[in-house]
C-alpha cells in the first residue's frame, strides 16, 4: 500500500533478528486500521520468527484484537503491508491465509455449540484433509479421520469428553475445544486471543501447559494475547507490547520488565 | 406519455396501500422479532369491525373505531400467543405460529359473516372524481393517500417525540440494552404489537373501500408488503414506506408498456435490490441474518 | 363436511355435528359398518371450494345439491336406493381436489362425482375421474376444454362454455349500443377464450375491437385498464373479468365516472357478485347462466320458495346454487334411466337426456349434448338495476337457448372404453 | 442400533401401506401425497434445518419438476424414466444456475431473495399460456407404464403400482441425503449452520457450500415435483406458488427442523390433518391454525425435536 511505510525509522526491530539471520516468518510493515477518526492499530511494524512463542499485551483499548484481525485476515488494514514468509498477504482472503496455515482461535469462544467434541474436531480435520466438497467417503478415508480426531482429542486432553455436547461443556473445556479445531487445521501460525480468558485456576493450569506443549513437542510458532502476567511471562519469549495502537515496546521477557516506558504506562497502571 | 403519467400516478396510490400495510409489518418484525403473518388477519379484523360499526357509528367513526378494535385485539393476542416465545432464538417458530394465527382468522371471519364478498359503502362526498380531465383521481384515493400520510407522519411524531417512541426505536436498534436501561421491554413490545395492528387494521378498512370485503382479502397483500420492507431494508420504518411507494410506481409504469408483467415487476425489483444492496436500501447488517 | 345425510331442514349445524360424529366412525371402522342397516346407500361425492375466495360460489353448489338430493331420496332415491351426498372441501385448489377426487373416489367409494367452480379444479378432477372410470358432473367450471380438447366420456358439464357466454350477450350489446368494442380480459385461459370468442363473433356482426387489456388474475388495481378504456373512446367498454375481480374492477369503473361515460358490458356475472357490488357500480349489461326471477316459468317460483325456506339466511337461489342442484338430478335421472350405477352406462344414458320443467327451471329445451357431454343450458343476457335491493338487482333482457349459441365443433372426441 | 430398528419399522409400515391405510378409512393416493411431500421437504432441509438457509421459494423447484415431467409426457415422450429424469433435471439446474444469486444472502434475505426467484418462475408459468395451459393448469398427459424387460410395471393403471414406484423414489432421495449428511459435505453444513464465521476461520469458502446445498436440495425437490406431477397426471401454477413453499416450511418446522425424518413427521400431520379434518368439519382451517400454535408453543422445536439433542444433530 503506502510506499513511505518503509522510510518510518523501524525502532521496533526485535533484538533477535540480529542474532538469527533467516527471512522473517511474520512480518507487518506500519501497518494501519482505521475506524472513523478512532486508529485502532496505527502505523505497526513487527517482525515475528519461526517457532517463536510470543506474547501481545496492552491495556483495554490497546488494538491487540484488531492486531490479530489484520493478521488473520477479518480485516483489510486501512495502511501498510503483511508478510508472511516473504509473501504479501496484505490483500489475500481469510480463506487463503488459512490455507498457509494461519489460523486463530477467538476472544469470545468460537465453536458449534449444538455438536460434540468429536463433531467440532471432525468438522476441523476435514477441512484441513479438504475433504469438506465430498458428498460421500470411503471406509478407510473416514477411519483416518476418526484417527486423527482421536488424536486431535489426546493431545488436548478431551477424549473422554467425546460425545458431549460442546455448548454445554465448562468454559475452559469449549476453549480447548476450539484450540483443537484450530489445531486440526496444522497450524503454523497459531493465533490465540486470550485462550485462558474466563477460566478458573485449574482450567487456566490446564491451558497453559497445553500452549507450553505444542510449542515444545511441535514446534509451533505461536502469538497469543493475554491479560494475565503470570501466563505471559511465564511462556512466552519474546512479547510485543501495543498501546494506544501503536507498539510501545518489544523484547524479551526481562527487557520488556525493565522498560521505564512499559512499567510507567501499563505495568504500572495494574500494580 | 400521458397515460405513463396516469399509470404512474396510480402505481403510487397503489404503493400507498402497500406502505401502510409495510409499516405495520416492520414495525412488528424490528422490535418483536416476528415474523407476522397474521398481519392479512388483522387487516380483515379492522375491515369487518369498521363494516359492521358502519351503521352504528358512521363511516367516519367506524374508520376510527375498526383499527383501534384490531389493535386491542392484537394487544389480547400479543399477550396470550406471542409473548411465550420471545425467548426463543430463531424467529422461524414465529412464522408457523402466525400463520396458524392467520389462518384461525380466516375462517372465524367466514364463521361469522359469512363466505360472500361483501360492500363497504364509502359517503358520496369522497366518492366522486375530482375532475373530469384527471378521472382517475378520484376523491377517495385522494382521501386514501391523505389518511395514510396523516398515519404515518403521527408514527414519525410519536417515534420522534414521545418517551415511548424514544424507546420504541432504542428496542429496534438494542433491544438488551433498552431492557439495562429499565425499560419494561415487554410492554413496550406488546404496545409496539397493538401499533403495527392497528396500521393493519386501518389498511383493511381503506383498501375495503376500493376491494369490498372477503374473509381471504388480506392474503393478496401480504406479500407485496413484505417485498415493500425487503426493498426498502429491515430495521428502516422509512424504508419500509419508501419501498411501498416503490413498487407501487413500478407496478403502475410496467403496466403501461407490458400489463402481463405487472405483479412479476415487484419481485423482479426486489430481486435486483437484493442482488445489487444485499440489506435493501435502508437496512442495517445484523438484524436477521 | 363429510357424509352428509341430509334426512331434511338443511340446517348447517345439525350437518356438522352428524358429520363429525359420522366421520370419525368412518375413519376408525370399516365404512360398510357405518351402513349396517338397509341397503348400501348409492354415493354422490362432490368437490368444491368452501373456503377460500371462491367460498359463497361453492356453498351455493352445495346448497343447490342438498336440495336436488332431497327431492330425489323422497322420490325413492337411485334405483330404489338412498342417496347420499358426501362434500369436500378443496379451496379452489387444483392439486387438493385432485387429491379429494381420490379420496372420495377410494376411500368413501363414491358412484358418481360432481363440483368445481374454478376451471383448474374441473379440469384436474377431469382426468383422476377418467383414470379412475368414474362419471363427473361439472357444475362450474367454464374452460372449453372440459367438453372441448380435454373432454372424456367420463365427464358432463352443467355451466355453459365460454363461448357460450360471451355468444349470449354479444347480438344484444351490439344491437343496442354499436361495434366499437373494448375489452378488459383476465389473463388465463378462460379470459382468453371468453375473448377470442367475443372477438369473432363482434366481427362477424361487422363490428371492431378497439383494444383489448389483459389483467392478471387478482388484480386489486384495474384503474390503468380502465384510463387505456376511457381513451379509445369505445361504445362498449366489455368487462370479462370474474368474481372478486369484477368486483374491484366495477367499483372502480364507476369510482372514476367511467360508467356514466359508456355502457358496460361483460361476460359472465353472478348474483354472488351482484350481492357485494355497492350502488354505483351496480350497472351495466351481462349474462348470468340462471336467474331466480322468471315469472312465466313453471316450478320457479316455488322452488326459490323451498330453497327460502331451507335457508334463512336471507340469500336467494343464485346460477350456482341451480347448477349444483341440476347436477345432481342429471346423475340421479341418468342412473334411473339406465337402471344402473355403472359410469358407462348411465354416461350413455345420460346423452341427449332433456332435464324436466321441475329440474332445468328456465323455458328452452335443456340437454346433453351426446358427441361432447355439454349441457345445452339458457344464458340470460339483461342489465344491472341499479337502484335495485338484493335479490332484485337484475333484469333479464332474453333467454337465449344454449344449441342456438354453442359451436357445433368443440374438437371433442370422446373415448369410451373399447 | 435402535435407529436402525426404528428405520426398518418405518419402512415395513410403508411397504405395508396399501393394506393397512384402506382399512383405517384412508387411501393409496393419500400415501404417495405423504411420501411426495417427504421427498420434497426433506430435500428443503437439507438448506433449511442442516445449513441453516431459510429458503422460502423451494416450490419453484417442485414445480418445474412436475412441469418439466408433465411436458415431457405431453409434448416429447410416452416415457415415465424420462419424464422424470428430465423434470429432475429441469428443477434442479435452475437451483444450481440460481444458487450463486441466493447463497450471498442469509437470514429473512435469503429468504426473500428465494422468494423472488420462486415468484418469478409462478409468472412465467402463467404467462406462458398456450404451452403451460396457464393458470388452468397443464393437463392432457398421464403416466405410462414402466418396461423392464419382459415385465411391465403398471404404474398407468394402478395407484398401488405408482405408490410403490414413489416409494422405491422416496427410499432412493433418503438413502441418497443420508449418505451425503453423514459425509463431509454433511458436516460441514451444519458446522455452517452452527457457526457460519467459525468455518470461515477454518478456510471455508462458506458460500460454495450453500450454493451446494441449495442446488441438492433444487435437486431433490424437483424429483418430488416430478413424481407429484404424476400422482395426479396435473400440474398447475399452484404447485409453484410461494404459499406451497411456505407451507413446505411449516411442515418441517412441525416435524422438527434439526432431525432428518422430522419433515416426513411434519408432512403427516400437515396433509393427513388437512385431509382429515377438512372432510369433518368446515372449520376445519381453525383446527389446523390450532395445532400450529399448540405446537409452537408445546413442542419448541419441532415434534420430533422433543427427542434428545443430540440425536437432532445428527
Amino acid at each position: 500500500m503506502s510506499v513511505a511505510a518503509t522510510e518510518e525509522p523501524v525502532r521496533t526491530m526485535p533484538p533477535a533478528a540480529a542474532q538469527a539471520p533467516k527471512t522473517p516468518f511474520l512480518r507487518m510493515d506500519n501497518v494501519s486500521r482505521h475506524f472513523g477518526s478512532l486508529k485502532a492499530v496505527d502505523g505497526v511494524s513487527f517482525e515475528m520468527h519461526a517457532g517463536e512463542m510470543r506474547a501481545v499485551i496492552g491495556p483495554n483499548g490497546a488494538g491487540k484484537t484488531t492486531f490479530f484481525n489484520l493478521i488473520s485476515g477479518l480485516l483489510p488494514p486501512t495502511s501498510g503491508q503483511v508478510i508472511f514468509e516473504g509473501e504479501n498477504i496484505t490483500e489475500q482472503p481469510i480463506v487463503k491465509r488459512v490455507a498457509k496455515g494461519i489460523i486463530r482461535t477467538f476472544q469470545i469462544t468460537e465453536i458449534l455449540p449444538d455438536l460434540s467434541v468429536f463433531e467440532n474436531i471432525r468438522v476441523g480435520v476435514e477441512t484441513a484433509e479438504k475433504l469438506n466438497s465430498k458428498p460421500w467417503i470411503s471406509r478407510s478415508a473416514r477411519a483416518a479421520v476418526n484417527d486423527r480426531v482421536a488424536e486431535l482429542m489426546k493431545i488436548v486432553n478431551l477424549t473422554g469428553k467425546a460425545n458431549r455436547t460442546v455448548g454445554e461443556l465448562a468454559h475452559g473445556d469449549q476453549r480447548v475445544v476450539e484450540v483443537a479445531v484450530a489445531l486440526s487445521g496444522r497450524p503454523r501460525l497459531l493465533l490465540l486471543d486470550e485462550p485462558t480468558a474466563g477460566m478458573g485456576d485449574t482450567e487456566t493450569d490446564h491451558m497453559v501447559d497445553l500452549i507450553r506443549r505444542l510449542h515444545q513437542d511441535q514446534n509451533m510458532s505461536i502469538l497469543f494475547i493475554e491479560h494475565d502476567m503470570d501466563i505471559v511471562f511465564g511462556i512466552a519469549q519474546h512479547i510485543t507490547v501495543l498501546d494506544q495502537g501503536r507498539v510501545l515496546a518489544d523484547g524479551t521477557p526481562d527487557a520488556i520488565s525493565n522498560d521505564p516506558k512499559v512499567r510507567a504506562a501499563y505495568l504500572g497502571s495494574i500494580e | 406519455m400521458e397515460l405513463l403519467l396516469f399509470n404512474a400516478f396510480n402505481g403510487l396510490i397503489q404503493g400507498v396501500f402497500y406502505a401502510l400495510m409495510a409499516l405495520g409489518l416492520a414495525l412488528i418484525l424490528s422490535l418483536n422479532s416476528v415474523i407476522n403473518m397474521a398481519h392479512g388477519g388483522f387487516l380483515v379484523i379492522g375491515a369487518y369491525l369498521a363494516y359492521t360499526l358502519i351503521p352504528y357509528l358512521g363511516f367516519w367513526g367506524a374508520l376510527i373505531v375498526g383499527p383501534v378494535l384490531a389493535g386491542v385485539i392484537g394487544l389480547i393476542v400479543e399477550r396470550i400467543l406471542i409473548r411465550p416465545i420471545y425467548k426463543r432464538v430463531d424467529p422461524i417458530y414465529s412464522l408457523l405460529l402466525t400463520f396458524g394465527l392467520a389462518l384461525i382468522i380466516e375462517d372465524m371471519t367466514r364463521t361469522i359473516w359469512g363466505p360472500q364478498g361483501l360492500p363497504l359503502e364509502v359517503p358520496d362526498i369522497i366518492n366522486s372524481p375530482v375532475s373530469e380531465v384527471y378521472f382517475f383521481i378520484t376523491g377517495y384515493r385522494l382521501f386514501v393517500m391523505g389518511v395514510t400520510a396523516a398515519a404515518a407522519i403521527g408514527l414519525y411524531l410519536l417515534l420522534r417525540y414521545t418517551l415511548l417512541g424514544i424507546r420504541i426505536r432504542a428496542g429496534i436498534r438494542d433491544l438488551e440494552t433498552t431492557a439495562a436501561l429499565g425499560v419494561n421491554i415487554y410492554k413496550l413490545r406488546a404496545l409496539n404489537f397493538g401499533f403495527g395492528c392497528i396500521f393493519a387494521g386501518l389498511a383493511g378498512v381503506l383498501a375495503a373501500g376500493v376491494l369490498g370485503l372477503t374473509p381471504p382479502m388480506g392474503n393478496s397483500l401480504i406479500m407485496p408488503s413484505f417485498v415493500a420492507i425487503i426493498i426498502g431494508g429491515v430495521g428502516s420504518l422509512f424504508g419500509a414506506v419508501l419501498g411501498g411507494l416503490i413498487i407501487g410506481l413500478a407496478a403502475g409504469v410496467v403496466t403501461t408498456y407490458y400489463p402481463a408483467a405487472s405483479e412479476a415487476v415487484i419481485y423482479l425489483m426486489m430481486l435486483i435490490v437484493l442482488v445489487v444492496r444485499p440489506r435493501g436500501l435502508f437496512g442495517e447488517e445484523g438484524l436477521f441474518e | 363436511m363429510k357424509k352428509l345425510i341430509v334426512p331434511k331442514g338443511l340446517d348447517r349445524r345439525t350437518v356438522l355435528k352428524t358429520g363429525a360424529a359420522l366421520g370419525a366412525t368412518a375413519v376408525f371402522s370399516p365404512p360398510i359398518l357405518t351402513y349396517a342397516q338397509g341397503e348400501t346407500p348409492v354415493k354422490i361425492g362432490m368437490h368444491d371450494p368452501f373456503t377460500g375466495t371462491y367460498a359463497a360460489e361453492g356453498e351455493s353448489e352445495r346448497r343447490g345439491a342438498l336440495m336436488a338430493l332431497a327431492e330425489v331420496n323422497k322420490k325413492g332415491g337411485i334405483n330404489g336406493r338412498k342417496v347420499e351426498l358426501v362434500t369436500e372441501d378443496e379451496g379452489a385448489n387444483a392439486g387438493i381436489a385432485a387429491q379429494k377426487a381420490h379420496k372420495l373416489i377410494e376411500q368413501d367409494k363414491v358412484n358418481f362425482l360432481m363440483g368445481a367452480v374454478s376451471s383448474a379444479t374441473a379440469l384436474s378432477v377431469n382426468q383422476v375421474a377418467h383414470d379412475k372410470g368414474v362419471l363427473y358432473m361439472v357444475t362450474g367450471g367454464h374452460t372449453d376444454p372440459v367438453t372441448g380438447t380435454q373432454c372424456h366420456w367420463t365427464t358432463f358439464r352443467i355451466c355453459t362454455t365460454t363461448y357460450m357466454l360471451a355468444a349470449g350477450l354479444a347480438g344484444t350489446l351490439y344491437k343496442k349500443f354499436g361495434g366499437k368494442w373494448y375489452f378488459i380480459t383476465p389473463d388465463y385461459a378462460f379470459g382468453h377464450t371468453l375473448q377470442g370468442s367475443y372477438a369473432k363473433l363482434l366481427k362477424g356482426m361487422g363490428g371492431t375491437v378497439l383494444g383489448n387489456s389483459l389483467s392478471p388474475l387478482g388484480t386489486t388495481d384495474y384503474s390503468s385498464y380502465l384510463i387505456k378504456a376511457q381513451q379509445s373512446k369505445p361504445d362498449v367498454l366489455v368487462l370479462l373479468v370474474d368474481g372478486q375481480d369484477l368486483v374491484n374492477c366495477m367499483k372502480q369503473a364507476a369510482q372514476f365516472g367511467l360508467t356514466k361515460k359508456f355502457p358496460i358490458g361483460g361476460g359472465l356475472s353472478e348474483l354472488e357478485v351482484l350481492r357485494a357490488l355497492p350502488r354505483e357500480a351496480k350497472l351495466g349489461w351481462w349474462t348470468l347462466e340462471w336467474y331466480w326471477d322468471q315469472p312465466k316459468t313453471p316450478h320457479v317460483k316455488e322452488w326459490v320458495a323451498a330453497y327460502r325456506k331451507a335457508y334463512t339466511d336471507g340469500s336467494y337461489p343464485s346460477a350456482r346454487t341451480w347448477f349444483g342442484y341440476a347436477g345432481l338430478h342429471a346423475i340421479a335421472l341418468g342412473a334411473n334411466k339406465a337402471k344402473s350405477l355403472e359410469s358407462v352406462k348411465v354416461a350413455k344414458a345420460l346423452e341427449g337426456l332433456e332435464l324436466p320443467p321441475e329440474v332445468k327451471l328456465q323455458p328452452n329445451k335443456v340437454y346433453f349434448r351426446d358427441f361432447d357431454h355439454q349441457l345445452m343450458s339458457s344464458e340470460f343476457p339483461g342489465e344491472i338495476i341499479q337502484d335495485g335491493k338484493y335479490p332484485n338487482v337484475f333484469k333479464v333482457a332474453d333467454i337465449v337457448p344454449g344449441d342456438k349459441i354453442a359451436l357445433k365443433d368443440t374438437g371433442c372426441k370422446l373415448d369410451y372404453p373399447a | 442400533m435402535t435407529r436402525l430398528i426404528s428405520v426398518g419399522v418405518m419402512w415395513i409400515i410403508l411397504i405395508l401401506l396399501p393394506w393397512w391405510l384402506p382399512m383405517i378409512g384412508g387411501y393409496t393416493a393419500l400415501g404417495s401425497k405423504v411420501l411426495i411431500y417427504a421427498i420434497a421437504t426433506m430435500g428443503l432441509n437439507l438448506v433449511l434445518g442442516f445449513t441453516g438457509g431459510l429458503s422460502f421459494g423451494q416450490a419453484a423447484y417442485f414445480g418445474l419438476g412436475a412441469y418439466g415431467a408433465g411436458m415431457t409426457l405431453k409434448y416429447l415422450a410416452l416415457s415415465t424414466p424420462l419424464a422424470i429424469l428430465i423434470g429432475t433435471l429441469v428443477g434442479g439446474l435452475a437451483a444450481t444456475i440460481l444458487g450463486p444469486l441466493v447463497m450471498r444472502r442469509r437470514g429473512i434475505y435469503f429468504a426473500m431473495i428465494t422468494i423472488a426467484i420462486g415468484q418469478l418462475f409462478y409468472f412465467v408459468m402463467v404467462r406462458w399460456n398456450n404451452v403451460t395451459g396457464g393458470e388452468d393448469g397443464l393437463a392432457g398427459f398421464g403416466r405410462q407404464d414402466i418396461h423392464l424387460g419382459p415385465a411391465v410395471i403398471p404404474i398407468s393403471s394402478s395407484g398401488d403400482a405408482f405408490y410403490y414406484l414413489v416409494l422405491l423414489g422416496f427410499t432412493v432421495a433418503v438413502a441418497i441425503m443420508w449418505v451425503i449428511l453423514q459425509s463431509p459435505l454433511g458436516h460441514t453444513w451444519v458446522a455452517i449452520r452452527e457457526n457460519r464465521r467459525r468455518m470461515e476461520f477454518l478456510g471455508i469458502r462458506v458460500e460454495r457450500y450453500v450454493w451446494a446445498a441449495f442446488a441438492i436440495a433444487g435437486f431433490i425437490t424437483a424429483f418430488a415435483g416430478t413424481l407429484n406431477a404424476m400422482l395426479f397426471n396435473f400440474t398447475s401454477p399452484q404447485d409453484l406458488h410461494w404459499i406451497l413453499s411456505g407451507n413446505f416450511v411449516i411442515m418441517i418446522i412441525l416435524g422438527g427442523m434439526r432431525s432428518f425424518f422430522g419433515p416426513l413427521i411434519g408432512v403427516i400431520i400437515f396433509v393427513v390433518a388437512q385431509d382429515y379434518l377438512s372432510s369433518v368439519t368446515g372449520n376445519w382451517m381453525t383446527f389446523i391454525g390450532m395445532i400450529f400454535v399448540c405446537i409452537v408453543l408445546l413442542f419448541p422445536r419441532g415434534v420430533l425435536g422433543i427427542f434428545n439433542r443430540r440425536a437432532e444433530a445428527i
